[in-house]
């Protein structure tokens, strides 16, 4: 294709994909972890995850940036025990991704963790089942509409994430340039037409998610 | 040899109740509202007493004193709740087989045996909405039968039945009673069914065991015409 | 994945050369990225284009870049002090204009900066002050004019002289400041005013090798490049003038 | 005047059922699973059947040809359902409140009084996960009755509560209806309930209305004795 | 105050709690709409709906502009009939936050109307109440945890939005400036200071929020 390279969009979906795995499981353990617990300062706590979401994506790049970066705490672990670096790949933009899109995530389990039936779950703590057992087979499908809400956000946002990825993964065209980068990247040099086939094709991402999503459903 | 010596302070009245039981049928009797349920969920773990113990055999369930409490799952006690709480997100059968531990060709044959007992053989693909609520009362009997416990309590477990089904029902909970030999706790509103299965019948009244049996107990449970067995009852408690 | 596309062997090895770029200098930089790659087969050039103070908090926080290209000395100054970048290979690349752009169908007449203060001219937008260099540029001519204070009501202060561009070409404002190389990549405004000489300190573009390189000699091989006739002819195209 | 005439394929079975009532008390009679709550369900206009018509007095509730449905705020039937869904979020008192169209003197009066008779003058501020399975049964009982209805609709609403309650109840509903005067359908597996409050009552299996009461009508509800009064039955039907 | 300004704080409080309205109304009524539609497109309707989401908010800043600046449709009817404009206000940041917000209130929403028992609602029809009624003491009340994820969402989304904001809104200080913006210019001239007192700030938003909404919901 003359216009629009394929690697950026491949990429994207990559990216957005694998954060989403990242962001399901922490989102979701958060959110079970957060139900049980009572203590005083569970709203700080609870801030402190909706924080990525408040922040202009820009800070929270920057401040991935200052704890990844080679003199950042994680860098300089990252540099002694395996002897890599995370900033300017495709891993920071994961990284990018699974942050800004927790918080989506984490609240969405925790809306859809607080309107479901308790006796079901005692029931099946009576017939046996341990914590882990309860919660993976009768708390999380109960919850699952919730969970699905917080899916389809979680991959939409990190699709769309721009400010945090250009900060720590950079903007290298062939190598860490995601479908928004190209966008604004198209947009520099005035190319209209590439950005908005850009823009058509990560809508099209969007209507196949739901798309299938919602035939996916209506197949249980 | 179940000991149940609890105290639970409920919003009108506190319920202080004692007693021990041995592999039998007993039976939970007394007016809406107290505490049947209540001492059934003390017993499963689902809520915890104010005060007293709970021991059954071994095991300690309960203690307020030293503070010990066994989560739910280590009891080994099917419940099965007054409102059933099935499992909507899974069919029938999935609900049937959920508190299995392991699968064997035993199990196998025990749940083709409750499927044909309680009359549910055409049900097992469906989903729970998709039952009328006598179906549903005999799927979650058949759950908690299926999940072989040490203890077996029942909530009114056969209160959406007809006459005839819930008879055949009542003569095949005492068989297996006799068969498992484990301690069975009823609750029912009719004292043909207490007197028809219970080897004891516990009368309670506002959180306490009475030893008169309350005008209820005169009546059938459809408070058309008295009892004609009831003057059996002497012998049985 | 991305980066194991096989390669044809090659005798010499072939090194990556890190460049970060200010993005307003991409569509020159991408055309000399393939000259540049038809002479050095073994140099495989990877640019890292964007805001220069975000590139410069990238170099700070470690991230590999073996060459830089700021859009102001600000940038590269900072990274100066911190000892950051090679001191003696800094030198000015090039130099960009300051110019007034309005719409293409516009009917202003607008000659000079000063016609800025027209009541016909009821926006004007221009790179905020504190953060985007064209904006400083801009400030400091208004105030050489002498017709900052009394613009102050007009004013939009935007993100990135695309967006100035932008609110010029959808025309929700009247007028803009913004570099000659934005005002060639639109064909939707037209260039109405050109600062004067002198009434800014000059738009330099400077460029240095850093301290933390592994590349230096593909480094010099390519800040000497980009000052060939070759790639002036490049960069003049796009609306830049080489520095002296 | 209620006319019932319906067809609705169910899983394993048609519904298929007809009949026409004045301001009595119709008992639906028969086995689980056979379709009462279908039919209830119909009547209320919850569930659309797939051919026949439903008309009370001259108002058309359903009919499949020409096609109308009258959605069911419309129709002024309370019911009550098996499964009594009552609201979760809202307390005791604001539930049986929610039909009540119009706060009048009149209304405050029979909340008073229904409350009384239903014996849940202490529960009107708790939260319904706070009752215990009979309280809830009554308060739904008390929500249905509270909405003044043109028609009402019981699904088994006494089964959940003890003899002497459920006796009182019975006679205290068929008062009710005596002064309303509209038609009250009731469904129960109590023949003696049936035959207590019933001026008829429909025998049905599956989906069909039969003219041989089934073998639970001979035996009391409890499965352990016959009912004496079951020769009477003949006068009913 | 010398270091921080309380105006960007007093706007971006406004744009958050006006936008909140908005999005709360449109998002619910959306849910509701699309609850009950059957048709071919609807997963297209719903990607359109996710779309704020998932494009960079440059470019739904850009789109916004297109449609509300001086020469675009809404614009002109702004124009026409009011004599007005809002690009450039703080209207417009409203309008911005409402916008790249409204996908968070949709998918929660509906995520949590999915979950709720319809046997409750019909036992209100039975008892007489319109639709609008069932909806508004039934749905609602029993989808209220998902509902209130999707506030906390779009409200600390809204708090943070950044790129569509300064696109139509302009950064005007002193009339449009919101905290994004001043972290965003502050950090940009290595005010970290400055940038870190906003960002405590913002922060102490959020944490207020979510602690008024979980004291909220144990009073009730
Ligand atoms: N969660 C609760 N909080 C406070 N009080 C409760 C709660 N649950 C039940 N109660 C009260 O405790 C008492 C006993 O309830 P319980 O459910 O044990 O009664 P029950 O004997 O099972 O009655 P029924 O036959 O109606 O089911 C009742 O008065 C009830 O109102
Ligand atoms: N949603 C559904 N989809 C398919 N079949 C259903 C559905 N609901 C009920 N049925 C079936 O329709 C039949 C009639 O159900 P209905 O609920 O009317 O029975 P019922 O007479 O009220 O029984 P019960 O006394 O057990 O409540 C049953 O066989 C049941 O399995
Ligand atoms: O790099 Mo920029 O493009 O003007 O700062
Ligand atoms: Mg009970
Ligand atoms: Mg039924």
């Amino acid at each position: 294709m003359a216009l629009v390279e394929w690697q950026p969009v491949l990429l994207s979906l990559k990216v957005a994909f694998i954060s989403l795995v990242f962001v399901f499981l922490s989102g979701v353990s958060a959110a079970y972890l957060m139900k049980n617990l009572r203590i005083p300062g569970k709203a700080a706590i609870e801030a402190l995850f909706t924080l990525p979401l408040v922040l202009p994506p820009v800070v929270t790049g920057f401040v991935l940036l200052v704890l990844i970066g080679k003199q950042g705490p994680v860098g300089i672990l990252l540099t002694r025990y395996f002897d890599t670096q995370i900033i300017f790949t495709p891993a920071a933009a994961v990284l990018a991704g699974t942050v800004v899109s927790f918080p989506l995530m984490y609240q969405s389990t925790k809306g859809a963790l607080e309107s479901i039936d308790p006796t079901l779950e005692d029931a099946a703590r009576t017939l046996g089942s341990s914590e882990w057992r309860v919660f993976w087979t009768v708390t999380v499908p109960l919850a699952w509409p919730g969970l699905l809400s917080g899916m389809v956000l979680s991959f939409a946002r990190t699709l769309g994430e721009f400010g945090a990825t250009i900060m720590i993964a950079g903007n290298i065209p062939g190598k860490t340039q995601t479908i928004p980068l190209a966008i604004y990247f198209a947009a520099e040099s005035n190319d209209l037409t590439i950005a908005g086939l850009y823009v058509l094709i990560i809508s099209a991402a969007t209507f196949s998610l739901i798309f299938g999503l919602n035939h996916w459903k209506l197949g249980k | 040899m179940l000991t149940v010596d609890i105290t639970k302070k409920l919003s009108h009245f506190t319920l202080r109740i004692q007693f021990s039981m041995e592999n039998k049928i007993l039976v939970l009797f007394g007016p809406s509202g107290c505490g049947k349920t209540t001492i059934l969920r003390s017993i499963a773990g689902l809520l915890k007493p104010d005060e007293g113990k709970i021991v059954f055999r071994n095991k300690t369930f309960f203690n307020s004193a030293p503070r010990t409490f066994l989560p739910p799952r280590h009891r080994n006690v099917a419940y099965m709740f007054q409102d059933l709480a099935l499992f909507p997100h899974l069919d029938v059968s999935s609900n049937i087989w959920y508190g299995v531990k392991k699968t064997t060709p035993k199990s196998h044959v025990l749940y083709q045996k409750l499927l044909s007992l309680l009359k549910i053989e055409h049900l097992p693909g469906r989903t729970i909405h998709q039952l009328s609520g006598g179906e549903k009362q005999r799927v979650a009997l058949a759950r908690a039968l299926m999940s072989e416990p040490e203890i077996l309590l029942l909530d009114e477990p056969l209160s959406a039945l007809d006459a005839e089904t819930r008879y055949e029902l009542q003569d095949e909970l005492k068989k297996l009673q006799e068969i498992w030999q484990i301690p069975f706790i009823l609750v029912t509103h009719s004292p043909e069914e207490a007197l028809a299965m219970g080897n004891e019948v516990l009368f309670l009244q506002k959180g306490r065991e009475v030893a008169e049996p309350p005008p209820s107990w005169h009546r059938n449970a459809n408070g058309s015409s008295s009892v004609s067995t009831a003057a059996n009852l002497q012998f049985f408690y | 994945g991305c980066g194991n596309t096989p390669k044809a062997p090659e005798p010499a090895k072939t090194v990556e050369l890190n460049v970060s770029a200010a993005v307003s200098m991409k569509d020159a930089l991408e055309e000399i990225q393939k000259n540049f790659a038809a002479k050095n087969p073994n140099i495989k050039l990877v640019y890292n284009l964007g805001a220069s103070g975000s590139l410069q908090k990238q170099i700070e926080q470690g991230a590999p870049a073996d060459v830089f290209i700021s859009a102001a000395p600000k940038q590269m100054d900072e990274l100066s002090d911190k000892n950051l970048i090679n001191k003696d290979t800094r030198k000015n690349l090039v130099e960009n204009k300051l110019v007034v752009i309005i719409p293409k169908d516009s009917k202003l007449s607008l000659a000079k900066y000063e016609d800025l203060t027209g009541p016909e001219v009821h926006k004007i937008s221009i790179g905020e002050t504190a953060t985007v260099p064209a904006g400083q540029y801009a400030q400091e001519v208004l105030k050489k004019l002498g017709i900052w204070e009394q613009l102050q009501d007009k004013l939009v202060l935007a993100k990135d002289v695309r967006t100035v561009l932008t609110y010029v070409e959808t025309g929700n404002v009247e007028a803009g400041i913004v570099y000659k190389t934005d005002a060639a990549v639109s064909n939707k405004v037209k260039v109405a005013a050109t600062a004067p000489e002198g009434s800014h300190k000059p738009i330099i573009y400077p460029i240095a090798i850093l301290a933390g390189t592994k590349q230096l000699q593909a480094a010099e091989e390519f800040v000497a490049y980009l000052a060939s006739p070759e790639s002036k002819a490049v960069f003049e195209k796009y609306g830049f003038t080489m520095s002296q």
